[in-house]
């Protein structure tokens, strides 16, 4: 078990992503895809927070450790942030995040960030749907299963 | 009995750094300067040193140096109210200046004796050379009885052997590759920068990183989760860490949960990358982690790696300056993006 | 040549209470008509949809009639009434297609009228002989079988789109009755605005069935659909934002966009 | 003025009428009715926000506009003081100030506004589809049933009875029962004590200009077309796509000056916004097409602006756009590919043609085709322009006492001095309005809360059918059912819509019924409604935060219409998250922080004492500090404006209102010395020094000994401590080393005392004069522009000239920077004979003089003690000639830059607010907050902020008042209860949290090392708490234990 992490997924298997989305920027932008109808898979579960920066990295490793198959945490384009810094600030530790994760053998396509503003409606579908594939691409997570196969 | 010091009949290096180091301390505890002193005493077992915490002046002369001298002593410090003298290699005076960055010492109260080191022993290594199971004092067939350091040796006695291993070749990994032999923060400079190993160039030490990131992506995760597994989940190398200062840990706290004792593979993990974030931009590859570690995990592997991720996306090298912003504490705008959606 | 031996094959829609009986009484009073008309009986000439009229087009026919009762006397009240204003649609979208809209007729045969039924049917015959084998060189664009049946398609779409068969619906309300505002609106204005309706979804419509065969440029479907570039980007740029098209590529500098159809049917395969 | 009404005791109503609901129109309804006053505001169209809710992002920060805006529209749309009154105009106005009463006409909507959710099911199936889209700048269509755009406040939406046939869909589909086809236009009178005209501006129409083809050629568009082009809510959501093809353009042209600085066409006028606008444009299009190359065609250069310079440099550097100076004679589009060919004469002569696949016509500002019309109703006069008539002094006051003006109605120009201007007729009106504060305004009475203490989670669960928004996707019953499952959730229900009044009712009588302590809500977005039902909440006497919203519709229904059963099972996660959520809410506290009512004013020029008496006016106590001796500033240098408006005469006359006023203390020759405290509660010491020369110096603090000390406790700061004029050293230009060169100031100084100037008899008293314009300003030292030196230049030289008419005058420039209508004076001064030269940006014009007795010498700098200078010449190579030119001058006027003053950092440091790269203090807000810090209660204005003219440092000095009354007129300030919380205990002092905090709401206690949450200064981003290690600092509302249980609801 632990020697593949991509662990064969069963069929039609559907991931469950959970999302961490600013208040100001990301989670507008998700509220102007639902305004423009925009269609994007159903895999993502919205947390909102009131800046990117309030998303600690152990909070991204604990959904993993949990069992989600995927996380995104999207925050104001740089500059943009409502908090002035928030998100440059709290790019840094998802850069550390992001390599940590590569080195230790997480797929690259576990944890995705992004900067999606309020008027990107389309470019959140996008984002989500983006993040849905490659983690459906990647079966279901050694992470996951390790939890699951403990709890269960 | 142990022999830290040479062979007497010349005035090596370590002598020198030996004898500056009790001068030291006796000068600024007669001073006043400070009100207790810490460096390295001789240990109860070969090749052992202890800390040792001077308060008389006359004291001092209990105080050694050699490459048995492993401990961090910075990790005492914020335990101390009162002025102190610490004696430091190079890689402690970076955690020294983290603590400081960091509000736990106050730079006015510490007194930074520093001191070239030419590298400090790794027991594991003089455990293989000696081709003996666990400690080399406690080994069945040829327990070491006694020690002597030369200048590039080592001379492990026993029942019936002698033994001489080049300290070279028992040098602790960390030391291998050190950039910063010679302390770059210090009030007091025993010996001269000559004495110091050879300062590499800081590539070196991630040559090791280097060749494993290069390998498959499964294999990285089963070589972390085979070595993880047998976390007993000790926590002995926070403990060891001059930066694990936190007055409650979070893998001790109770709400939110965040790491359970019981649940296995999934939380060792969680643990041991939340530690490594917790020391990202601040860990100076000292290695007390991984001497702490009773069940020997490569803990360096990781932590070797955040820093040279902190070194090359952020230009940022731990410990070195005194008057900058902690890492996580500063941003520049031309930071890495690439890895954003 | 082809036209002297063309025998069309028309499809009839006849209402149960009256023209079905009407032909019937043809039958039995032994009257003689052509052969080419194929009957289906529905209840109503009110049952057969927009949809309905345009779908044997694709099957291989060259006319459609819909026969029900003559006004005022429809079984069902008002279904005949219905189906006028659909054929008036109908004909719209054939007409905004260029297919000659005498290929669809309506008319009203009672249950007494066998001879007007074996008349009408005779006379059919002969419009559609006029016109020709559907498909063959129809209209003044002289459009080839394969061009026929692509718009029938796109017909059919349009048909079926729900402001289509809103407007169908509401039509003879808002003529017979005043609007919303308690304002009596003229038919040129009902008219110009189905006209409209019908260019829009026909354009969207053959977007659609472009892009459904593969990833198409604006460029490319303006010059299949012969439309000025402008005209499809706008439409393209509608079916895109609610999902009907989307981006396949960029080739050099040019978007290709392709149908969500498409790129299933080919994951399928 | 407002005593004298007072006295004669006339009435003054405490209500204001906007008019125009854009930026700045919405900027002033918010601080009029922050301050006290209830505010009408009527806009033409059907919901506000105006042309920057069609701006794709704003220049110089490319901030996205529609999200710095949509906070302040969502503000407008639901204060408790401000009734927006859409599709309305004003008939006419009777009265005079302080009591108006005008006649407001409102069109018919046809859609109920109370009732309508803004759902569109409408509008996706209205027949009409052909209507042109308008925000989209035509470039698509929409129904006749539309909103403006989909963020539009009121979210509601309006008939086009134009294109509407009346079929009924619409009424049929709407389970609202919204649509109203019955609704007619009304009549309303209002009465109020003060108006403001803020209608903005339209966009000029370039089919006049033939010969750019606009209209003709589908790949000719305007910049307004292109700013949709560029929104990712535009045309082609974002795609940069040529209209003609729909392909992605390699080459796009911006052609500047499009109905503006052009008299032919009567728009002689500068429109301000172009340079920049176009350049963002480019910049912009690069970013969203990737290889694209943008080529900006212009005459000057006019980025004047704070931050314009460097983001012309770094578009040109960075970005790659082309800059070319000429002036683009025609387009024609090239046979086949609709490309175009564009046909220019170079600075050289030559003519060039160019092909490009796209041009974008940036055009000018015109004023409102309505604005006639709307003068007339109102009895105010409008300028030659057709902008409403102002003067300089009084820039925000109309013809009409009481009727006042802001942004582009005034004359055209950029966001910032829109919003500027807007907080500044606030702070005008506010004035003369003093009286009646607060005697129409609104307040809310509340319940005693709970106490929930004790009982446990209670939670209610309220779910939304929207119509069929949410029921025809999720399956909404079903997801009812799985809410009872949850823990602790001991109520459940389905509502067809729960955001309406009735359910607001029926929500209240659950909580009681079944003693609930928490509230969920799956429905929309808590971004609009969750403040509806928390005050649902709050009126049933449950805290303001025990209340979750599950979003099911926006991030559910709408987005997964095709997968219902999927839909469901996510509606359901999220549900419930939110319970889980909900049972850790704790009730968090609005803290009411009291508020000094006293404001401290930093600096006695022109913008200090126009600021302290506009708080004065409005009835507060005002401490006005300055270092000098007396008041002035750098106004005591200036003579005369533009205009000739008489300065010296203006600031005598202020400075003794300032001097009598007996809420004005003021401070002369002293400093302050130290600030603590936070918005509302701040104490500074203050060193009166009472000196009597002029010098002070300028180490702060270095005169404690000598002065007299003073604390004073105030509740807001205005900083508006100037700035200094450039002065050449080293004898850079000769200055200070030959008489016959000046700076500007010290010409008009000369001008002003009558003569001529006396310095030059030495010199060839005939000869011309000659002014050299930036000098310290954008050059290696000073990347920016100093905003003020071409106006000053061309001012003087028109005096000048008709002084003297026969004199030479020559002006030696880079770019003329007459912006706005001081571009009619620069057209005056080439009127009048006065020669431009323009001088290549890296060959600054070199003035040299040689040594009487010795005319081979050739001093161009620094010149020995002992000489005796000899004529001067100047060296300037003429771009148009393509030649260098050797001025023989009689005098050498240098137009100097504005420099910021050194005494800004110690200021910046003690008031904790930043200074941007060139020394200025740097606002909050490049665009929407002008003249607020981001720390709270601290406000900036003049040219401390940046070099600015007389009329705009007037227009910031008012803003910088509105701004303060806003929070010194609410008497108290309620603080969110979503705070950063410190648990002592496990704080270990390593400052990680002071250091992140943007706000510098964390501090280090000296004594124990641990860290202390400042509540008044906390935002609330939770930055702190995701970055402390020890888990010692935490966000109240998004604790790590409620986001964690969201996060377990959501996967397990």
């Amino acid at each position: 078990m632990l020697d593949s992490i991509s662990a064969k997924a069963p069929e039609n298997w559907e991931p469950k992503i959970v999302a961490f989305l600013c208040n100001w920027c990301s989670y507008a932008g998700a509220d102007l895809a639902g305004t423009g109808r925009i269609q994007y898979p159903p895999n993502v579960r919205v947390i909102r927070v009131p800046c990117s920066g309030r998303v600690d990295p152990l909070m991204i490793l604990k959904c993993l450790t949990r069992g989600a198959d995927g996380v995104l945490v999207s925050g104001c384009h740089p500059g943009d942030c409502h908090y002035i810094a928030g998100n440059y600030l709290a790019r840094r530790k998802f850069a550390l995040l992001d390599e940590l994760l590569d080195f230790f053998g997480i797929e690259k396509g576990r944890v995705h960030f992004s900067w999606v503003s309020a008027a990107e409606g389309e470019k959140f579908a996008d984002v989500v749907k983006q993040v849905t594939e490659t983690v459906k691409a990647q079966g279901k997570p050694c992470l996951g299963q390790i939890c699951g196969d403990e709890r269960g | 009995m142990n022999k830290m010091t040479g062979n007497g009949t010349e005035k090596g290096t370590r002598h020198i750094i030996e004898e500056g180091i009790r001068n030291t301390a006796t000068k600024m505890l007669e001073s006043g300067e400070v009100d207790v002193f810490i460096g390295y005493e001789e240990g109860t077992l070969p090749l052992r040193t202890t800390p040792a915490f001077i308060t008389c002046p006359e004291d001092a002369t209990r105080l050694v140096w050699g490459p048995a001298c492993e401990n961090n002593l910075t990790v005492y410090l914020p335990k101390f109210q009162g002025a102190v003298g610490v004696v430091v290699k190079g890689c402690d005076v970076r955690t020294l200046t983290n603590l400081i960055l960091e509000n736990q010492i106050s730079r006015d109260k510490v007194k930074i004796v520093g001191v070239p080191c030419s590298g400090i022993i790794d027991r594991d290594r003089i455990r293989k050379v000696l081709g003996t199971e666990g400690p080399i004092e406690r080994s069945m067939e040829r327990p070491v009885r006694s020690a002597q350091v030369t200048e590039r040796s080592l001379i492990l006695e026993g029942d019936g052997f002698e033994f001489e291993i080049q300290l070279e070749d028992v040098l602790a990994p960390s030391c291998e590759t050190c950039a910063y032999p010679i302390p770059v923060v210090y009030d007091v400079l025993i010996g001269d920068e000559s004495m110091a190993r050879h300062a590499k160039d800081s590539e070196a030490g991630y040559v090791e990183v280097t060749r494993f990131a290069e390998l498959e992506r499964d294999a990285r995760f089963s070589y972390f989760s085979r070595e993880i597994e047998r976390c007993i989940q000790c926590y002995a190398c926070r403990q060891a860490c001059p930066l694990c200062y936190c007055p409650e840990c979070f893998t001790d706290r109770q709400s939110p949960k965040w790491i359970s004792r019981w649940r296995g593979l999934s939380d060792k993990i969680l643990f041991h990358l939340g530690r490594i974030l917790h020391v990202a931009g601040r860990c100076v590859d000292c290695g007390a982690c991984r001497r702490a570690c009773p069940v020997g995990i490569d803990l360096r592997l990781l932590t070797k790696n955040m820093e040279k991720v902190v070194k090359e996306s952020f230009e940022y090298e731990s410990g070195l300056d005194i008057d900058c912003l902690p890492l996580l504490a500063a941003y520049k705008r031309e930071d890495p993006d690439d890895f954003i959606l | 040549m082809i036209r002297a031996a063309f025998e069309p094959s028309i499809v009839g829609f006849l209402c149960n209470w009256c023209s079905y009986a009407g032909a019937d009484l043809a039958g039995t009073s032994r009257l003689s008509y052509p052969t080419n008309l194929r009957v289906i009986r529905v209840m109503c000439s009110g049952r057969v949809d927009p949809e309905l009229m345009l779908e044997p087009f694709l099957r291989g026919a060259d006319g459609v009639m819909v026969l029900g009762c003559h006004p005022a006397d429809c079984h069902y009240l008002s279904g005949n009434y219905q189906a006028e204003q659909r054929v008036h649609c109908v004909w719209m979208v054939l007409e905004h297609l260029g297919i000659d809209k005498g290929r669809l007729c309506l008319d009203w045969v009672s249950a007494a009228e066998g001879a007007r039924f074996a008349e009408l049917v005779a006379e059919f015959v002969s419009q559609v002989k006029r016109i020709g084998p559907a498909g063959h060189e129809e209209s003044r664009e002289e459009l080839s079988r394969q061009d026929f049946i692509w718009r029938v398609r796109v017909g059919m779409r349009v048909t079926g789109t729900e402001k289509f068969r809103w407007l169908v619906g509401r039509q003879k309300a808002l003529l017979d009755d005043k609007n919303v505002y308690e304002e009596q609106l003229s038919g040129e204005r009902l008219r110009d605005l189905m006209r409209t309706v019908i260019a829009e979804e026909s354009i969207r419509a053959a977007i659609e069935l472009l892009t459904e065969a593969g990833p198409m440029s604006v460029k490319d479907m303006a010059e299949a659909l012969k439309l000025p570039a402008r005209t499809v980007l706008e439409h393209t740029a509608y079916l895109k934002r609610y999902g009907f098209v989307e981006l396949h590529d960029i080739l050099g500098r040019t978007p290709r966009y392709v149908s969500p159809r498409y790129t299933q049917a080919k994951d399928e395969i | 003025m407002v005593q004298a009404e007072k006295g004669s005791g006339r009435k003054t109503v405490g209500a204001v009428l906007v008019i125009g609901g854009g930026i700045g129109g919405m900027q002033a309804a918010l601080d009029l009715a922050d301050s006290g006053f209830f505010v009408y505001m009527a806009e033409k169209k059907s919901a506000i926000g105006g042309v920057m809710a069609q701006l794709d992002k704003t220049f110089p920060t490319n901030d996205c506009s529609m999200c710095i805006m949509a906070p302040k529209l969502v503000e407008c749309g639901r204060h408790l003081n401000i009734e927006v009154i859409t599709n309305s105009e004003v008939a006419s106005v009777k009265g005079s100030a302080g009591d108006f009463t005008v006649r407001l006409v409102r069109r018919p909507r046809y859609v109920d506004q109370e009732k309508c959710t803004g759902c569109g099911v409408c509008a996706l199936h209205c027949p009409v589809g052909a209507a042109r889209d308008q925000f989209n700048a035509d470039l698509g269509c929409r129904p006749s049933i539309y909103i403006e755009y989909p963020q539009a406040v009121p979210l509601a939406y309006i008939i086009d009875r134009e294109t509407c046939v009346g079929c009924g869909l619409c009424e049929t589909l709407c389970l609202a029962q919204a649509v109203k086809y019955d609704d007619e236009a009304w009549e309303r009178e209002i009465e109020v004590g003060a108006i403001i005209v803020a209608t903005g501006f339209d966009a000029y129409d370039p089919s006049e200009r033939k010969e750019y083809g606009y209209g003709r050629f589908p790949n000719v568009v305007t910049s307004m077309e292109f700013e949709r082009i560029l929104s990712a809510s535009g045309p082609y959501e974002g795609r940069v796509l040529r209209p003609s093809d729909g392909d992605i353009p390699r080459k796009i042209a911006f052609i500047q000056c499009v109905g503006s600085r052009d008299r032919a066409i009567g728009n002689g006028y500068c429109s301000s916004v172009c340079c920049m606008y176009a350049t963002k444009e480019a910049v912009i299009a690069k970013e969203h097409a990737p290889g694209v190359e943008t080529t900006v065609f212009f005459m000057d250069m006019r980025s004047y602006g704070k931050g314009f310079e460097a983001y012309i440099e770094r578009a040109r550097h960075e970005y790659g756009v082309r800059f070319v100076r000429t002036r683009v004679g025609e387009v024609v589009e090239a046979l086949d590919t609709g490309n175009l060919i564009l046909s220019y004469e170079t600075e050289g002569g030559a003519i060039e043609k160019e092909e490009f696949d796209l041009v974008v016509l940036s055009v000018g500002l015109r004023p409102p085709t309505d604005g006639a019309r709307l003068a007339e109703s109102l009895a105010i006069a409008l300028d030659t322009h057709g902008f409403l008539e102002t003067r300089s002094l009084d820039p925000l006051a109309t013809t009409r006492p009481g009727i006042f003006v802001c942004g582009a109605m005034q004359g055209p120009k950029d966001i910032p001095e829109t919003v500027t201007q807007a907080s500044g007729v606030a702070s005008s009106t506010g004035a003369i309005l003093e009286g009646a504060r607060g005697s129409l305004t609104r307040r809310k009475i509340y319940p005693e809360e709970k106490d929930i203490r004790g009982i446990g989670p209670k939670i209610g669960v309220f779910v939304c059918h929207c119509g069929i928004n949410i029921g025809g996707v999720v399956d909404v019953p079903s997801v009812v059912e799985y809410a009872k499952t949850l823990p602790n959730v001991v109520y459940a229900e389905e509502n067809l819509y729960t955001c309406s009044q009735d359910t607001q009712k029926r929500i209240q009588e659950k909580i009681e019924e079944h003693g609930l302590t928490r509230v969920v809500v799956a429905s929309c977005t808590p971004r609009t409604h969750e403040p509806l039902f928390q005050e649902t909440c709050r009126e049933a006497g449950l805290n303001y935060y025990l209340f979750q919203m599950a979003n099911i519709r926006d991030q559910c229904s709408w987005v997964h219409m095709r997968k219902p059963i999927e839909a469901t099972e996510k509606a359901k996660d999220l549900v419930k998250a939110a319970c889980a959520k909900a049972a850790l809410l704790e009730p968090l506290e609005r803290i009411p922080i009291e508020v000094k009512q006293s404001a401290l004013v930093i600096g006695g020029g022109l913008a200090g004492m126009t600021t302290a008496l506009d708080i004065a006016n409005q009835g507060f106590r005002v401490h006005l500090v300055e270092t000098a001796p007396e008041l002035g500033g750098h106004l005591r240098r200036l003579h005369f404006t533009l205009c000739g408006d008489d300065i010296q005469t203006y600031l005598g006359d202020l400075a003794r209102r300032v001097m009598s006023h007996p809420s004005i203390d003021v401070y002369l020759g002293s400093q302050m010395t130290d600030v603590t405290g936070y918005v509302g509660n701040f104490k500074s010491r203050i060193i009166e020094c009472n000196k009597t020369n002029g010098e002070v110096n300028s180490e702060i603090g270095s005169e404690i000994e000598q002065g007299v000390e003073v604390e004073i406790e105030h509740g807001v700061v205005v900083v508006a401590t100037g700035a200094k004029e450039y002065a050449p050293s080293d004898g850079k230009f000769l200055y200070h080393r030959h008489p016959a060169v000046v700076t500007q100031s010290e010409f008009e100084e000369a001008l002003a005392s009558g003569g001529f100037p006396t310095f030059i008899e030495r010199q060839d008293q005939d000869g011309p004069i000659v002014m050299i314009q930036c000098v310290g300003s954008r050059d290696e030292e000073r990347g920016y522009c100093s905003r003020v030196c071409c106006s000053e230049a061309v001012k003087n030289a028109i005096r000048l000239k008709r002084m003297d008419p026969k004199r030479d005058v020559f002006i030696l420039y880079r770019d003329v920077r007459t912006y706005g209508t001081r571009e009619i004076y620069f057209e005056e001064a080439r009127d009048l004979g006065v020669v431009f030269i323009r001088y290549p940006d890296d060959e600054v014009p070199i003035v040299c003089s040689s040594i009487v007795g010795n005319p081979e010498t050739r001093c161009e700098g620094n010149v020995g003690k002992n000489y005796d200078p000899g004529p001067v010449t100047v060296e300037v190579t003429d771009t148009l000639l393509g030649e260098k030119l050797a001025i023989p001058a009689a005098l050498i006027v240098l137009s100097t830059g504005i420099v910021p003053d050194e005494r800004n950092k110690a200021i910046a440091q003690m008031l904790k607010v930043p200074l941007d790269e060139n020394g200025f203090f740097l606002e909050a807000h490049m665009k929407l907050r002008p003249v607020d810090f981001a720390t709270e209660g601290v406000f900036v204005a003049g040219l401390a902020h940046s070099p600015k003219t007389i009329d705009e440092t007037i227009a910031q000095a008012h803003a910088a008042a509105g701004r303060a009354c806003t929070i010194l007129a609410a008497g108290t300030i309620m603080a969110d209860g979503i705070k950063s919380e410190v648990t002592k205990t496990k704080c270990a002092g390593c400052g990680l949290c002071v250091e992140v905090c943007q706000y510098s709401a964390v501090e280090l206690d000296d004594k124990d090392n641990i860290a202390v949450v400042n509540t008044a200064l906390c935002k609330g981003c939770g930055l702190c708490a995701a970055t402390c290690r020890c888990g010692a600092i935490t966000l109240k509302g998004f604790t790590e234990e409620e986001i964690l249980a969201e996060v377990d609801a959501l996967i397990c």
